[in-house]
């Protein structure tokens, strides 16, 4: 029998410096880890950067201009001239496509970012300061939701007038309340757990707890949302593009094509049918790259 | 392990792991013991260190995947559980073997009244006619002592506070006279003052219905209260396994000991607490050799190579321990 | 030994949502419902009772984490209570919580370093110093230093209360309530943390309010022991003096209900019935009459007030003190 | 419980006044003059003003609200400025016809998307559910005009085997009763005009369906899975009761909580989806006479026809939260 | 945009009517070999783009409703089948006085309305004073000048001057009186109608034509049926149904289904596909309309250089943009259609020719080029069936010479809002012409006197007062000869100031089925479906 003092070394307690410092990024450096692993999530991110090479580089993608017609040869199907065939006026669909991933990003970013930044303020307001101003804030928000949105969105058009621009604002105001909501109910639970009690107990002011405690921890639903929301609002915008309240010719916007290709439905379906595809592809790609990021994100799956 | 065939359940070198794609987690790792009829056998360990997946394991309610029994033997009134077809396995949950869980919070389902989810367990058992099972739900509940419980049955669950909720489980677990009952952590999520009573009501069942019962714990105290012997488990293991007197008085396992230690105790005079340091281990990267080693007072050279064998060194007491080795009488298990 | 902190009849009362709109009588949830108390400097209080008798409750109170709706608290001959924004952070600086919860307690977007270091931040302590009263602290809870830029789901439970013990030192403060702070643990862990905190008020001359559900561990470590139920103090005594001869019912009770590892002695078992009666709607004159071995008619009538049952300070509430005692 | 639905009536009010203040003021910022839709080019300018004057649109938005409120509240929707007809008349037709197409298309949605949903979550991780939730996924990224305009070239145009637009074929006869044709066709034992509707229904309500189906089917999945990851699952598998009972009574029940509050919130997408897809398959609907309405500036068409969206879409909310309550016993009334 | 596709060619600008009498060619075949499966009569179905929006021919102006009252109403004279001569109708004979003032009609006296009421002199006293006594009646003020000051316009005085005599009294002569009366605006109603119903009479139409009003589903269908006491000739068909299917598409579809008979609004895309189908027939309208691109010639800038204006008619490939048209266009070089007459075919048109262009661009100052506004609408109209794919087209045509055309487009009321406004540097617009004369063209699509902004006809804000000149000189003159004359001379002017690039002049085409026969469409834009038989 020995009884001499624990000889073990504490695994945790090999030093060295350089390997903690770099561990400090792992939470993320995890949940990106997780996010690579998915399979499905990895299909999602492949397409969106996909669109974001093809965005940049469509000038060296693009095999014709996207304006330059060429009447003659309109509704030409797909070969190998035109990858895609022709469309109403004899353009190439294909550098058309190429070219509207430009206008898609657009959406995207600009509707979710008027989304995103109002919405987050506003959950954030009403979940956090709570009483009075979550009643105000909650009600006008019921208000918006009580709208269906791609009728809300058509709604704001008709007000502002149809373009492009006024469509990203309309999406984007359209997805005010999802925002609002998550944020609010995020910030609402983070609100109640004990490391913010702990922060007020250390003396934070409000701003601090806010800022430093409460948004980081809702990070994760707001990430994902807006990962997904990128995705709506491309679909809402080219559902208002194809109503003819969104991008006006002779922009590529796909919903917009599509919607000009409808009259040769019969004749020459590709006109309608790659951009459709198109517009379906990449808003899988946020889609199943969204669901990825929720299920890395997601903390009940962190154990 | 002498009496095998007076056992009324026998559990020999049970390993049940949880695979993922980059690690083996080996969560009961070489568990054997028996338990006879009408006694009431103590499983007792930190959290993590496989009690409930034991109990599951027996119950054949592992999920997989991931987990999977991998090896041993689950002998119940002399047949092998693990042989059985889940068919078969599903008339012996709760007819044969019932099981209480730890939350009663959450262990009932919140949409059903507690009469329809009585009834459900006897009517998948009994050939008995909804009227009769209806009247054994209320003789049940009235046994484990639920006041008024007629008008109880037409409750829901959340309706019940904690300790009646555990004992709406105990009477469900009870519908079908099983021979053994697994009360997993049965009052970890209650009161003292309550703990008490619901412990008081399982002695009172014992007795009454003769049956045998595994009570899962981390608590010493009730071990001590209620049981006849003990099996202590570390990190999958069992590292002692004896009755409960022996193991209070003259326990041997270093973990056993420590765990005594750092309890403190209702005593006049106050001692400073003998902590064990460190955590408990990783189930999925074990150290070599034996698993308690690390955080071990007694540590050997040996301990971080060999990992020892239950090993008996008295009547009715097996230890897992080197410093037992020495003076082995018998292996029992070769892991 | 002076008086750290005075608590007077404190009360917490929560709103519940009234049945409609107009009704007049708002129900409330009585979670404390006066309770008074001292805590002298350097000694630790424990505070036990059944879940959902308002022992947290209490402990916010004191804290101001929660504005108290009715009495008195006094730190250090002040009185505290009407203390609002500025004043209330400058008190905490001497007045500090340990949580119950080891992973909710912490920040999970915050390294330790961080976490620890942020009370001194928010006080405005200059970054050297800072960084010097880390590793001090981080040395004292056992911690090593080179775990500073970790993220708290690195640690295992015991190590994360450790974190949060070093974050409740990091302002020096005199009073910390310490809510649960081993409940979580396994037990040997348990027993890690508790030695620590023994080691930690020597060495910083910390006052503990403790608050607990485990009698043992109350009794391991308290100088002196408050027994609530339903939001009430139903007896405060010196440790050893209330394990030895509890006075109230509720608190004999509570102390046969502690299975115990001793084989030797039976003890006799007194089993209360029926369960804890909802703060919500407590039961009328003594709170614990419904399920009191000794109630009589007065106890559904007149609630007992804390008096004094023994000559060293050992205060109970109940009106057959003296009968119970001779029982 | 009836005292609560009440009382969650009364909580409607502020909300509807909200949405009927937001309608109006929205449809009153559009641009464009609502006498000339009414008169045409050739009006001059003295009849446009003349038909302003007549309709009040030189009142003060105020009093012009408090017309539209008043009227409202008195069943009158007004009159549509182009074809003078009664709006309240044009929506006993029109709004029966996408309840219709909306009702239909949730039926759809909920019975494949739950049943693939609950399958999906008990084999977890089978090709079933692997498939079933590519699709599903592949199902919420499908732009629906596009998958109506597809649908049409196939079934319609290369197939001809569904007819493309309407609700009915010309030459069908059918006496409405509650303009709900399908409805109708039941009641009058017209089988033949049940399946040329039925024909009518099935690509539109696909078209709509689509979204909705995905959404439930991934929404009843997850929140399958999270209840067969509960304790009282495994107590029921503890008592040793039968798989489907377990999955379809303890399992299902609770996990439809959840994608109840869902199937709610869908109907809105519907009802919205609805513009696209009756403009695509020439749907007699309100989402179609909306579209047409903001295209043309009838005013009074948009405002009605929006304000009535919302509330069905409001009391929609109100029955799946009262339905919520309902199937929920851990909720209480007071 | 997809409103276009959603409102087919509702040709609104059009009126007019070619019922038919006189011989009868009686082949009563009634067959029950329908293939309806209804009444076992003869069911005809006509498709169309969007709903009528009135019944009352003398409030609408769109072509939607027209199709349907011209089934219903009658009116003094009529159009031949085929082009705008006039022939009788409720009106046997006809005189005028030798200034041009009165007009005295011989009525039919065996003409019954169809709620039974027999048809008489004072009917179409009656409807005249409904019409010149309100603002409402929006043709009638625009034919016959009416002003708010004077509703009753050049019509001094309606008389009954016997049972079946009738005479008006006119301010000025008015060369194209006859042609006007014969438009379906002026369909003669059923005086007691219109007093039962009052402000309903739009839904509860009665007439004395060929067909009887019975159904209206809003937005969905109207059914008339065969008038068997029509005095012209009976029809062959006893019902026909107008249904409304929006998408020009899928309105193809229903035809190809067999599910409607015939139908206006094809996309021009599905031509071809028609007459590949042998279940199917084109048949095309004759062509009385134009579509042009107006330059606001008021407006400063490069829009009011001549040069300019023509270099953009030089740059313009006119072919390929009405290979647009799938073959239902021609290329116009001049404002009026060439059916009609004093229509000057000697006029040689500019050409495609991007040289020529330039230099007249550098010769105006304009070398480096401009940008400029190409206003245009969503919804298709006959004379254009595809705006946005021309405005398309001619934007990366300009591109060449340099010129930067933004597109705007609205939809069809705002458009004509903002054009009358003149706040365009360019727009498309059309005509489908009314009644059969040059003046219905010319004067009112480039005469000054139309160019006032606000409420212009002439979106071109064409002033030129030689053209002014020839052009009311041509209005008051009532010899044909010399009015032709005029109208030569004044598009000769017009060609060389270029204030417009005229397009095209198309012949919208309507897709039957083999069944339909013996259908006539009318230049005008709608016609009587009485002589139609359906065939099987
Ligand atoms: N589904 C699973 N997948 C992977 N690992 C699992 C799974 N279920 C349990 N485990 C692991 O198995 C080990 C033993 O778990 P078990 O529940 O038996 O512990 P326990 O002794 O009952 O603890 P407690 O006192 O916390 O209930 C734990 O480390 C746990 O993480
Ligand atoms: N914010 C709150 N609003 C309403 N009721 C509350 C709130 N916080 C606590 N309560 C109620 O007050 C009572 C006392 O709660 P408290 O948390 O103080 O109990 P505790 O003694 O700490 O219990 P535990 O041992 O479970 O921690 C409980 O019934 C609780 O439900
Ligand atoms: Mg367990
Ligand atoms: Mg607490």
């Amino acid at each position: 029998m020995s009884l001499q003092p624990n000889p073990i070394p504490d695994p945790n307690s090999i030093p060295n410096e350089e390997v903690e410092k770099l561990k400090s990024n792992r939470m993320w450096v995890d949940s990106l880890l997780r996010i690579i692993k998915s399979k499905t999530s990895i299909i999602g991110l492949c397409i969106i950067v996909i669109l974001l090479l093809t965005a940049i580089f469509a000038p060296l993608i693009a095999t014709h201009s996207i304006t330059d017609q060429n009447i003659v040869n309109r509704y030409q199907p797909p070969s190998a001239e035109h990858f895609l065939g022709t469309d109403e006026l004899g353009r190439d669909i294909f550098s058309r496509i190429v070219f509207g991933t430009r206008i898609s990003i657009q959406i995207g970013v600009i509707a979710v970012g008027i989304s995103l930044i109002i919405g987050v303020t506003l959950g954030c307001v009403a979940g956090f300061f709570g009483r009075w101003i979550d009643l105000i804030i909650m009600r006008f928000i019921d208000i918006m939701m009580a709208f269906p949105s791609i009728l809300l969105a058509i709604a704001l058009v008709a007000v502002l007038g149809g373009s492009l621009t006024n469509a990203m604002i309309a999406v984007g105001i359209v997805g005010i309340p999802q925002f609002a909501r998550i944020v609010r109910s995020a910030v609402l639970s983070v609100k109640e757990t004990e490391y913010v009690e702990a922060a007020r107990a250390i003396g934070a002011r409000n701003g601090r707890i806010l800022m430093q405690h409460v948004l980081p921890n809702c990070l994760a639903p707001i990430i994902v949302q807006t990962t997904l929301g990128v995705g709506t609002a491309i679909l809402d915008a080219a559902g208002l593009s194809f109503l003819g309240l969104g991008a006006q010719a002779p922009a590529p916007e796909w919903g917009a094509m599509l919607s000009d290709g409808r009259a040769a439905l019969q004749n020459a379906p590709w006109v309608v049918g790659f951009p459709g595809i198109a517009i379906f592809l990449v808003v899988l790609g946020f889609n199943l790259f969204g669901d990825g990021l929720r299920d890395a994100l997601d903390p009940r799956l962190k154990k | 392990m002498e009496e095998t065939d007076s056992s009324l359940l026998k559990v020999s070198n049970l390993h049940t792991h949880f695979f993922s794609k980059s690690s083996v987690v080996k969560a009961v790792d070489g568990v054997t013991f028996d338990i006879k009829p009408g006694e009431t056998l103590g499983i007792v360990g930190e959290s993590g260190s496989g009690k409930s997946i034991t109990a599951m394991s027996i119950l054949g309610l592992i999920p997989s995947p991931p987990g999977k029994i991998v090896n041993g033997e689950i002998i119940y009134k002399g047949e092998d559980l693990l042989q059985k077809s889940s068919k078969q396995m599903r008339q012996i949950r709760g007819k044969e073997i019932a099981m209480v869980f730890q939350d009663p919070m959450t262990s009932l389902n919140p949409v059903f009244t507690v009469e329809k989810q009585m009834i459900e367990t006897i009517l998948a058992h009994e050939p008995v006619s909804k009227k009769a099972a209806k009247t054994r739900a209320l003789e049940l509940l009235e046994l484990v002592g639920i006041p008024d419980a007629k008008k109880r049955l037409k409750n829901y669950p959340h309706e019940f506070s904690g300790g009646m909720r555990q004992r709406v489980m105990i009477a469900m677990a009870l519908s079908c006279n099983p021979s053994l009952l697994i009360a997993d952590e049965p009052t970890t999520a209650l009161d003292v003052t309550i703990q008490a009573q619901i412990l008081e009501l399982f002695k009172k069942m014992q007795q009454q219905l003769n049956m045998s019962i595994i009570m899962i714990t981390h608590d010493l105290g009730v071990v001590s209260e209620v049981c006849d012997r003990v099996m202590v488990m570390y990190a999958g293991k069992p590292v002692e396994f004896t009755e409960t007197k022996k193991l209070f008085d003259n326990g041997k396992h270093p973990y056993t000991l420590g765990l005594m230690n750092s309890i403190p105790k209702i005593t006049p005079e106050k001692q400073k607490l003998e902590a064990i340091d460190g955590v408990p281990p990783d189930l999925r990267s074990l150290p070599k050799g034996c698993s308690f080693a690390p955080r071990c007072k007694h540590v050997m050279e040996s301990c971080l190579a060999i990992d020892p064998a239950l090993t008996k060194v008295d009547d009715n007491h097996l230890v897992r321990c080197l410093l037992y080795e020495e003076s082995k009488e018998e292996k029992v298990v070769t892991p | 030994m002076s008086t750290l902190l005075e608590v007077k009849n404190l009360k917490k009362h929560f709103p519940l949502k009234s049945k409609h709109m107009f009704s007049k009588d708002k129900p409330v949830l009585k979670a404390v419902d006066g309770i008074s108390f001292s805590v002298q400097a350097g000694e630790t209080l424990g505070l036990v009772g059944e879940s959902g008798c308002g022992k947290s409750t209490a402990g916010r109170s004191i804290l101001k984490l929660l504005e108290p709706t009715e009495g008195e608290i006094y730190f250090k001959g002040e009185d505290i209570t009407s203390f609002r924004g500025e004043k209330i952070r400058k008190l905490r600086k001497e007045m500090q919580i340990i949580f119950q919860d080891p992973y909710a307690s912490l920040n999970p977007r915050k390294t330790i370093e961080k976490i620890i270091t942020e009370p001194m931040k928010i006080f405005n302590i200059p970054k050297e110093e800072r960084n010097s009263k880390l590793e001090r602290l981080l040395d004292v809870v056992g911690l090593n230093s080179h775990h500073k830029h970790r993220y708290p789901h690195e640690f295992s439970g015991g190590q994360r209360q450790r974190i949060g013990i070093a974050r409740s030192l990091a302002l020096d403060p005199e009073l910390v309530i310490c809510d649960e702070p081993v409940s979580a643990l396994d037990v040997s862990i348990q027993a890690q943390v508790i030695n620590l905190m023994e080691d930690l008020q020597e060495e910083f001359n910390l006052t503990y309010v403790f608050i607990a559900h485990d009698l043992s561990v109350v009794h391991h470590i308290s100088d002196r022991v408050a027994v609530m139920y339903l939001g009430e103090l139903v007896e405060i005594a010196e440790v050893n003096e209330l394990y030895s001869s509890p006075k109230h019912p509720y608190t004999q009770a509570l102390l046969s209900a502690v299975p115990e590892t001793n084989t030797q002695q039976e003890k006799q078992r007194i089993i209360l019935t029926g369960d804890l009666p909802s703060p919500a709607n407590p039961p009328k004159g003594c709170k614990f009459h419904t399920r009191c071995p000794y109630a009589e008619a007065i106890c559904r009538t007149k609630e007992p007030k804390l008096k004094q049952v023994s000559s060293d300070g050992q205060m109970a509430a109940c009106h057959f003190v003296k009968e119970v005692v001779e029982n | 419980m009836l005292k609560y639905i009440i009382r969650r009536l009364f909580m409607l009010i502020p909300v509807l006044i909200g949405v009927s203040i937001l309608t109006f003021s929205l449809i009153h910022l559009i641009p464009g003059d609502p006498a000339r839709s009414m008169l045409g080019d050739k009006a001059s300018e003295a009849q446009l003003e003349n038909l302003r004057v007549e309709l009040g649109l030189n009142d003060p938005y105020i009093i012009q609200y408090g017309r539209f409120v008043g009227n409202i509240l008195q069943g009158d929707l007004g009159e549509s400025i182009q074809s003078k007809e009664d709006i309240t008349i044009e929506m006993a037709s029109k709004l029966p016809a996408t309840v219709e197409l909306t009702i239909f298309a949730m039926i759809l949605a909920m019975s494949v998307g739950i049943f693939a949903g609950v399958i999906a979550a008990v084999k977890q991780y089978s090709w079933f559910d692997n498939l079933s939730m590519t699709g599903a996924l592949f199902g919420v990224s499908l732009p629906i005009f596009w998958l109506g305009l597809m649908m049409i070239w196939l079934f319609s145009v290369t197939l001809n085997i569904l007819p493309p637009s309407g609700r009915i074929s010309s030459g069908i006869e059918l006496h409405t009763i509650t303009n709900f044709y399908l409805l109708d066709s039941i009641l009058t034992g017209n089988w033949t005009a049940f399946k040329d509707v039925f024909q009518h229904l099935l690509m539109p309500g696909v078209a709509l369906g689509t979204i909705p189906m995905a959404i439930i089917a991934r929404m009843t999945r997850s929140s399958m899975l999270e209840v067969m990851n509960q304790d009282y699952i495994r107590t029921a598998d503890a008592k040793g009761l039968k798989k489907h009972l377990i999955v379809f009574q303890h399992a299902l029940k609770n996990a439809f909580l959840p994608v109840l509050t869902v199937i709610g919130l869908q109907f809105g997408l519907l009802l919205g989806g609805a513009v696209l897809t009756e403009t695509i398959f020439s749907w007699p609907g309100v989402g179609r006479y909306v579209y047409l309405a903001v295209m043309g500036r009838d005013y009074p068409i948009v405002q009605s026809t929006i304000l009535i969206i919302a509330t069905i879409f409001v009391l929609v909310n109100l029955l799946t939260d009262l339905l919520y309550k309902y199937f929920d016993p851990r909720i209480r009334y007071d | 945009a997809c409103s276009d596709d959603a409102n087919s060619d509702d040709s609104d600008d059009t009126t007019d009517q070619a019922t038919e009498d006189t011989e009868g060619t009686e082949d009563d075949t009634e067959d029950t070999d329908s293939t309806d499966d209804s009444s076992g009569g003869k069911t005809l179905i006509f498709g169309r783009g969007a709903d009528s929006i009135q019944l009352d021919p003398s409030k609408v102006t769109d072509g939607e409703s027209i199709y349907v009252t011209n089934q219903i109403y009658d009116t003094l004279v009529r159009y031949e089948e085929e082009n705008t001569e006039v022939k009788p109708a409720l009106a046997s004979e006809w005189e005028t006085s030798d200034n041009g003032l009165v007009w005295t009609f011989q009525l039919r006296d065996d003409v019954t309305f169809h709620d039974g009421n027999p048809f008489t002199a004072e009917d179409v006293v009656f409807n005249f004073e409904r019409w010149a006594t309100s603002g409402e009646f929006i043709y009638y003020g625009y034919m016959f000048g009416a002003t708010e000051d004077n509703l009753s316009g050049i019509i001094e005085n309606v008389e009954a001057t016997g049972d079946y005599e009738v005479q008006f009294t006119l301010t000025e002569p008015n060369a194209p009186f006859l042609q006007t009366l014969a438009m379906p605006p002026f369909g003669i109603a059923s005086p007691e109608a219109v007093e039962e119903h009052g402000e309903d009479y739009f839904k509860n139409p009665v007439g004395t034509g060929a067909f009887v009003f019975d159904e209206w589903v809003p937005d969905d269908s109207i059914t008339v049926t065969k008038n068997d006491d029509y005095f012209g000739e009976v029809a062959k068909v006893d019902e026909v149904i107008f249904r409304t299917i929006p998408d020009n598409g899928a309105r193809f579809m229903e035809l190809q289904a067999g599910s409607i008979d015939f139908m206006m609004g094809l996309n021009p895309q599905d031509i071809q596909t028609a007459e590949d189908d042998e279940n199917l027939q084109i048949v095309r309208r004759p062509s009385m309309n134009v579509g042009y691109m107006a330059m606001n010639t008021s407006k400063e800038g490069p829009m009011s250089e001549q040069l300019v204006r023509q270099a953009i008619n030089l740059a313009i490939d006119k072919d390929a943009l009405v290979s647009l048209y799938e073959g239902i266009g021609k290329a116009a070089k001049n404002p009026i259609p060439p059916s009609l007459w004093g229509f000057n075919d000697d006029i040689e048109d500019y050409g495609y020719d991007t040289e020529e262009a330039k230099a007249l661009l550098a010769e105006s100052g304009y070398a480096d080029g401009f940008d400029i506004t190409l206003y245009t609408f969503a919804n298709p109209r006959p004379y254009m069936p595809q705006p946005k794919f021309a405005a398309q087209a001619i934007q990366e045509m300009l591109k060449e010479v340099n010129i930067n055309v933004e597109i705007v487009e609205n939809d069809w009321d705002t458009h004509l809002t903002v054009t009358e406004n003149g706040e365009h540097d360019m727009a498309f617009l059309g005509w489908t012409g009314d009644n059969g004369d040059p003046d219905n063209f010319l004067y009112v699509l480039l005469d000054k006197d139309n160019a006032k902004v606000g409420s212009a006809g002439n979106i071109a804000f064409y002033k030129d007062d030689e053209v002014h000149d020839l052009l009311k000189a041509a209005q008051t003159e009532m010899d044909q000869d010399k009015r032709t004359e005029y109208y030569m001379e004044a598009q000769e002017l017009i060609h060389e100031d270029a204030p417009w690039f005229p397009i095209a002049h198309t012949t919208p085409p309507i897709a039957a089925s083999q069944k339909v026969l013996n259908y006539l469409p009318h230049p005008t834009g709608s016609e009587p479906f009485n002589l139609i038989e359906l065939d099987e």
